[in-house]
């Protein structure tokens, strides 16, 4: 965003308008923030249909295949557009500011996450010292928009899904929380960029592949723990479709369930984009020196197939098998993983 | 919607428009799961791998009417699930669309004569945009059905009110009228105090009445 | 007058604000809500003081873990219980006596206390923090995370016994 | 609480929730309706509600000839109308004194087997949904249109066949249809090798299932379940087997039975959906038998004409569908209309289990008991 | 064994059922698939708690058939022995207006929903069931279908249910259906 801040008045000056200079980072967080929030829906727009595509290349179909062309390929700009044109209802007993004001939060909390996130060595919107925290905080507050909207909606499955969101997020914060703390021993910062400034030098050199291999047991838990803060399958239990309709946004339509439709893929991207920039060595290919926003972008890619592989291959858990796999299993092996690091760290 | 709909004159711009939303519409007509009966096995027949009904991109179901453009109701319909039904069909957010698919959705098919506690047809509780007969219908039928609901939906005024409403393959809009004046009818029999046997019987009375001059006319 | 006062100047009406709001609103489920209002101002204050790192802990323990959890508990106690019971008269004279006298010991404090004035540029809080907590301040730091022990183990026990008790 | 696997004590005492699960839900396979009483997550009850597809069959057979009445069995289970379309043309051959020919009866037998095997598929990929894997599913419809594609072959429809009539069955094989009978036996072994990895092992789907909705051989009994749910407790009943009828005495298969060796009790829903994996294979070991024994002949018994069964003759047709013991009660009163058609149907008594079997179960594992019973409503309200 | 040898498996049972109940016992029939014991209505449940004690532990189906001309109606149940294989048949005739015998729903859980099914579709009542109530049509329906002088409603909560009243060109306003 600095740059873009010093950037901007050349940019001006040349096309011949005149901006006062107190405007200028104004200006340039507003740029920010549209661009951000552009990407972000074009990305869940895509993701959309490499989900659609992908799913139905699993099971033996092709998936979308005449909307636009040849591949489908505007089959989620359909969908969007359908989406902006449908009736809005609001449930006649719901709590209806609630009910309007619970779509927000969750959008919110991605979008600002993704200001965090280090595309490239240049290309972010800002480098907090205290990156990593920052994302996981701001996450929280996803969370708290959807047990909104499970509680506004006054329906009882969404009820049920709400809580279920609740039980979820409890169980999974910590050990995606520390999960992270290997990383930081390693990498002696809270801010993305160092980190990801940390292991250059090519595959070797990024934490996973660090020995003695707590941090790919840490990488492993901080993958499956954002796959249950997205409630992506098999933790998908909040929206579980067969056992309660659509969970948490049963009764949203229209508009508002696109919300939530795009929060989960962009969701998605940032928990990829995140554990690639902390654990896959970010922006560094995989033989030293190569430099590029493209290798971000791939290794994210990657994470995002898997996770749409496991979603189209696995069952679901029951809710208690969930608080039973972050409580007793996560937890304590992730403790494990910090406290191996933290001694691997002070005593080499 | 509802603040621009039909409230502009026929132009070329908008046209476009109306064409652009209307294929935005149609190509995204996600289904309900919602299955009855037979028909239900080859509506999931139609999704799956061999038929594959996300190709028009209409596979996306959704197990929530709120979120649904499209109810294809497979299966018989009995008196029971009527109401059911209509609820599900109120609760689906506008546009929203019918398919009544296989014959005792269309009029009660095989049990429309000694079924007691058949539904003659669907659209005596929803208004329905497209039939698809059959007993079950082969999924290609329930596709070839989906296509020219595609098609009506195509044909739809979204801005602009279509210079000939019979075009606007829908009275779908008409529908809607229609249905709205007897809700107001009905609302109106049931705070005088609800409805009584004698109002079935003075309907029954009237619908004889018109069949009767049905009959002298021809 | 600069950005950075009128940014303080908007939070604290976030902040005293959403407090107000949460007094005065009759559903408990809306009173979260203001409660989170203030609490996302009292964590902007935090950013505009430089403590970026509290900031995020604000966010991350109160929003992901207090409300949460209070938020759980009342949807499991069922939707009677939703609506604030009518108190007695008594109880609102006690409890308005208690909160003016809360409030005029902390404003004498905010009076006394002679704060240090002047910016603190801290380029990176979360260092010094842990700096602190781990060597000025490991005994309170030590009694806190004690306590909190304490309260697991506590509540894991009463859980124990309860379940000894009906099996 | 009747599982051994899963005890959830009440730590938190809440309000209960009485939630209308239906009769449309995902997860009801149909317009079964349940009223479920829960707290939190838990379910404390469970009463079915049934009737929203109660199509009057029984009704209307008594206003049809004998003969026009098949159409109407195979709507009742409609996932595998063969096996209704045998029971009752067996039950009226039974009171008329019809004898089918052999080849008829073997051609009936192979697109029974056929059907089990379509059903089955369809179970399975019903119950990945339920428990959240979608893609089973699709794996499982890929194979069930090969069957599909044969029996098409056969009677031409898809679904609803009419295949089986009074006296015998309604065409001869088509040209082809042997051979491509046999790839499909060739080839199914191995599909079933793949879906057994892609979820009956699956370790998440074994700890969803094993040990829930457990059903203790006593209760199935006292309950009349039947079929692959009866079996799954571990009670070796089948009407093939044991009441043998039309040519099952001459051909040789195993009646799979629960299984404790996987983990989980006897009569968990684990077991009563792997009976059904076992079933399919039996199935296809049958197949293979018949189309080696089938002879050459007719396919119709001479002289059937108009089934005038004497007067008050009864009978009472038991034959094993895929979901159980289906049973055609057919009361003749001389006329060329039967005066009475009544259908046990097994998915009627196999569902009524249900309030026994999820109390105390999470509602994750409501949504799966159900499953694991596998019921077609069409056959339940008839 | 064959089918025929299944029929008349039930045949011992029947005959000490006999030996023991008499009078109750009117006869014993063998149709095409079973034997049938005839019995008076009054010992309907008591024959079926000795069926049980005689190993009959699997209660298939109770129907119920109308003979209008004879102004009687047939009360059917099927039985069979799980571990046996044998199978028996209990029938008795009621006056149509007053068809009623005991509930078998302490003997059999599966009776419950047997007899409600009875009780819905042919209007047998059956004494001492715990809860007796419509189950395949709604709660408020009219009549019970499978008698043979029942006619369906020309309308059910302002519903058309009359095929032929229905004007297939135009059909009907649609109604709220309450």
């Amino acid at each position: 965003m600095n740059e873009l801040a010093n950037f901007l008045p050349t940019v001006l000056s040349r096309s011949g308008l005149t901006v006062p200079s107190a405007l200028i980072p104004v200006l340039a967080m507003f740029l920010c923030a549209s661009i951000m929030a552009a990407f972000m829906g074009l990305s869940a727009a895509v993701l959309v249909w490499a989900e659609r595509k992908l799913a139905g290349h699993f099971q033996c179909r092709l998936g979308p295949v005449y909307v636009g062309g040849k591949f489908g390929w505007l089959q989620s700009i359909a969908d969007g557009i359908k989406l902006l044109l449908k009736e809005d209802i609001i449930p006649d007993q719901a709590d209806r500011p609630l009910f309007r004001l619970a779509p927000y939060p969750v959008v919110i909390g991605v979008l600002l996450a993704f200001i965090a996130v280090p595309f490239s060595e240049k290309l972010m919107v800002t480098d907090f010292n205290i990156g990593v925290f920052f994302i996981l905080a701001v996450l929280t507050v996803e969370v708290f928009g959807v047990i909104l909207a499970g509680w506004a909606s006054n329906n009882k499955w969404a009820l049920l899904g709400a809580m279920r969101a609740a039980v979820q997020m409890v169980s999974y914060e910590i050990p995606m929380g520390l999960a992270i703390l290997p990383v930081v021993v390693m990498a002696q910062s809270l801010s993305l960029k160092t980190i990801v400034a940390a292991q250059s030098g090519g595959a070797l050199h990024w934490f996973v592949f660090q020995p003695p291999f707590f941090m790919a047991v840490s990488f492993l838990i901080f993958f499956i723990a954002g796959l249950a803060s997205l409630k992506r399958a098999p933790f998908d239990l909040p929206e579980a479709e067969s056992e309660l309709t659509a969970g948490f946004h049963t009764e949203y339509s229209g508009m508002r369930f696109s919300f939530f439709f795009m929060a989960e893929y962009a969701g998605m991207l940032l928990v990829s984009a995140v554990a690639s920039a902390l654990y896959l060595g970010g922006w560094h290919g995989i033989l030293p020196g190569q430099e590029s926003v493209w290798w971000f972008l791939a290794k994210t890619g990657f994470l995002i197939f898997v996770m749409i592989w496991i979603r189209w291959t696995l069952p679901r858990l029951r809710i208690d098998q969930i608080v039973y796999v972050g409580w007793k299993v996560l937890t304590p092996f992730v403790l494990a993983c910090v406290v191996g690091q933290s001694l691997w760290a002070t005593l080499r | 919607m509802g603040l621009l709909e039909y409230k502009f004159e026929e132009n070329i711009i908008l046209t476009r428009v109306d064409w652009f939303l209307n294929w935005a519409r149609k190509s995204s007509l996600w289904p309900m799961t919602f299955g009855l009966a037979c028909c239900a096995i080859e509506m999931m027949a139609t999704g799956a791998s061999r038929f594959d009904l996300d190709r028009f991109g209409a596979g996306a179901f959704r197990a929530t009417p709120r979120q649904a453009d499209l109810m294809i109701v497979a299966g018989t319909v009995t008196l029971k699930m009527a109401p059911c039904v209509r609820r599900l069909y109120d609760q689906m957010p506008e546009p929203r669309y019918v398919i009544a698919m296989g014959a005792c959705t269309i009029g009660g098919g095989p049990y429309a004569i000694h079924g007691y506690h058949v539904l003659k047809g669907v659209d005596l509780i929803v208004p329905v945009d497209v039939y698809v007969p059959g007993c079950p219908p082969r999924p290609e039928a329930l596709i070839d059905g989906i296509r020219k609901l595609q098609e009506k939906v195509q044909a739809q005024g979204v801005l602009v009110r279509p210079a000939h409403p019979a075009q606007n393959a829908a009275d779908h809009v008409l529908e809607f009228g229609r249905m709205d004046a007897v809700r107001v009818k009905w609302d109106e029999k049931l705070k005088s105090g609800g409805l009584t046997p004698q109002d079935e019987d003075a309907r029954l009375e009237e619908q004889k009445e018109k069949e009767k001059q049905a009959a002298s006319k021809a | 007058m600069g950005v950075e006062k009128i940014a303080f100047y908007i939070l604290s009406a976030l902040t005293l604000g959403g407090g107000v709001a949460i007094l005065f609103s009759v559903r408990l489920m809306r009173s979260v809500v203001y409660l989170l209002v203030s609490l996302f101002g009292v964590a902007g204050l935090f950013i505009l003081m430089g403590a970026d790192f509290l900031a995020a802990l604000q966010v991350l323990i109160y929003v992901g873990g207090i409300t949460v959890l209070l938020v759980f508990g009342l949807m499991l106690t069922g939707p009677s219980q939703f609506q604030n019971q009518e108190e007695n008269r008594l109880k609102a004279i006690t409890s308005g006596v208690c909160s003016v006298a809360i409030a005029i010991v902390l404003l004498l404090i905010v009076r006394k206390t002679q704060w240090p004035t002047g910016g603190v540029a801290a380029s990176e809080t979360a260092g010094g923090i842990g700096r602190l907590l781990l060597t000025q301040n490991v005994f309170a730091f030590e009694i806190a995370s004690v306590l909190l022990l304490v309260v697991l183990v506590g509540v894991a026990l009463f859980m124990r016994l309860a379940r000894s008790n009906r099996s | 609480m009747n599982s051994p696997g899963v005890t959830i004590d009440r730590d938190v005492k809440t309000d209960e929730l009485v939630i209308n699960m239906g009769p449309q839900h995902p997860s009801t396979h149909g317009v079964l309706r349940v009223i479920l009483k829960t707290d939190g997550e838990i379910c404390l009850d469970a009463q079915p509600e049934i009737g929203y597809l109660h199509r009057c069959a029984e009704k209307i057979a008594e206003n049809l000839v004998y003969g026009q009445f098949v159409p109407y069995t195979d709507r009742m289970d409609y996932v595998s109308g063969m096996g209704c379309n045998l029971g009752y043309c067996l039950a009226v051959e039974q009171i008329a004194g019809i004898q089918a020919p052999l080849r008829a009866e073997y051609l009936r037998i192979i697109v029974t087997e056929l059907n089990r095997i379509a059903s089955h598929l369809l179970a399975f990929g019903t119950y990945g949904i339920d428990t959240g894997a979608i893609t089973p599913f699709l794996y499982g419809f890929r194979e069930r249109e090969m069957i599909l594609d044969l029996l098409e072959m056969l009677c031409g429809a898809r679904l609803t066949y009419s295949y089986i009539r009074i006296g015998g069955v309604d065409g001869d094989v088509p040209p082809g249809f042997i051979d491509k009978l046999r790839e499909f036996i060739d080839i199914f072994p191995g599909k079933i090798r793949e879906y057994n990895k892609l979820l009956t092992f699956n370790h998440i789907f074994m700890k969803r299932t094993t040990g829930i909705g457990v059903l203790s051989p006593e209760t199935a009994i006292a309950y009349g379940v039947t079929g692959p749910n009866l079996r799954g407790s571990g009670v070796r009943r089948d009407v093939r087997r044991d009441e043998p009828y039309s040519v099952y005495p001459k051909l040789e298969f195993d009646v799979p039975v629960g299984t404790t060796q996987h983990g989980g009790p006897l009569g968990d829903a684990w077991n009563r959906y792997y009976i059904r994996m076992k079933e399919l294979e039996e199935s296809t070991k049958i197949l293979k038998q018949c189309v080696e024994q089938m002879p050459q002949g007719p396919i119709m018994a001479e002289k059937v004409g108009r089934v005038k069964p004497p007067a008050k003759t009864e009978g009472y047709m038991r034959s094993e569908n895929a979901r159980g013991e289906l049973g055609f009660y057919v009361v003749s009163d001389g006329t060329m209309q039967p005066v009475r058609v009544k259908v046990r149907a097994p998915s009627f008594s196999n569902i009524s289990v249900l309030p026994e079997i999820v109390r105390g179960q999470m509602l994750a594992d409501v949504v799966a008991i159900i499953g694991s019973l596998d019921i077609v409503l069409g056959e339940i309200d008839r | 064994m064959s089918p025929s040898a299944f029929a008349s498996s039930g045949k011992p049972a029947a005959e000490s059922a006999k030996s023991n109940f008499g009078e109750k016992i009117i006869d014993i029939q063998a149709v095409s698939s079973d034997v049938v014991l005839k019995i008076q209505p009054a010992a309907w449940k008591e024959i079926h708690a000795f069926l049980k004690s005689e190993g009959f532990d699997m209660l298939v189906s109770i129907s119920a058939v109308d003979w209008i001309k004879e102004n009687i109606m047939w009360i059917v149940s099927h039985l069979s022995d799980t571990n046996k294989q044998r199978r028996i048949s209990v029938k008795t005739d009621v006056p149509r207006d007053a068809a009623r015998v005991d509930s078998l729903a302490s003997l059999w859980r599966a009776a419950d929903w047997h007899e409600r099914e009875c009780f819905d579709l042919s209007g047998v009542s059956f004494a001492g069931h715990p809860d007796l109530r419509r189950i395949l049509c709604p709660d408020d329906w009219e009549g019970h279908a499978l008698r043979k002088d029942y006619k369906a409603p020309d309308f059910y909560h302002g519903i058309q249910n009359n095929v032929n009243l229905i004007d297939l060109d135009n059909r009907p306003p649609i109604p709220e259906i309450v």
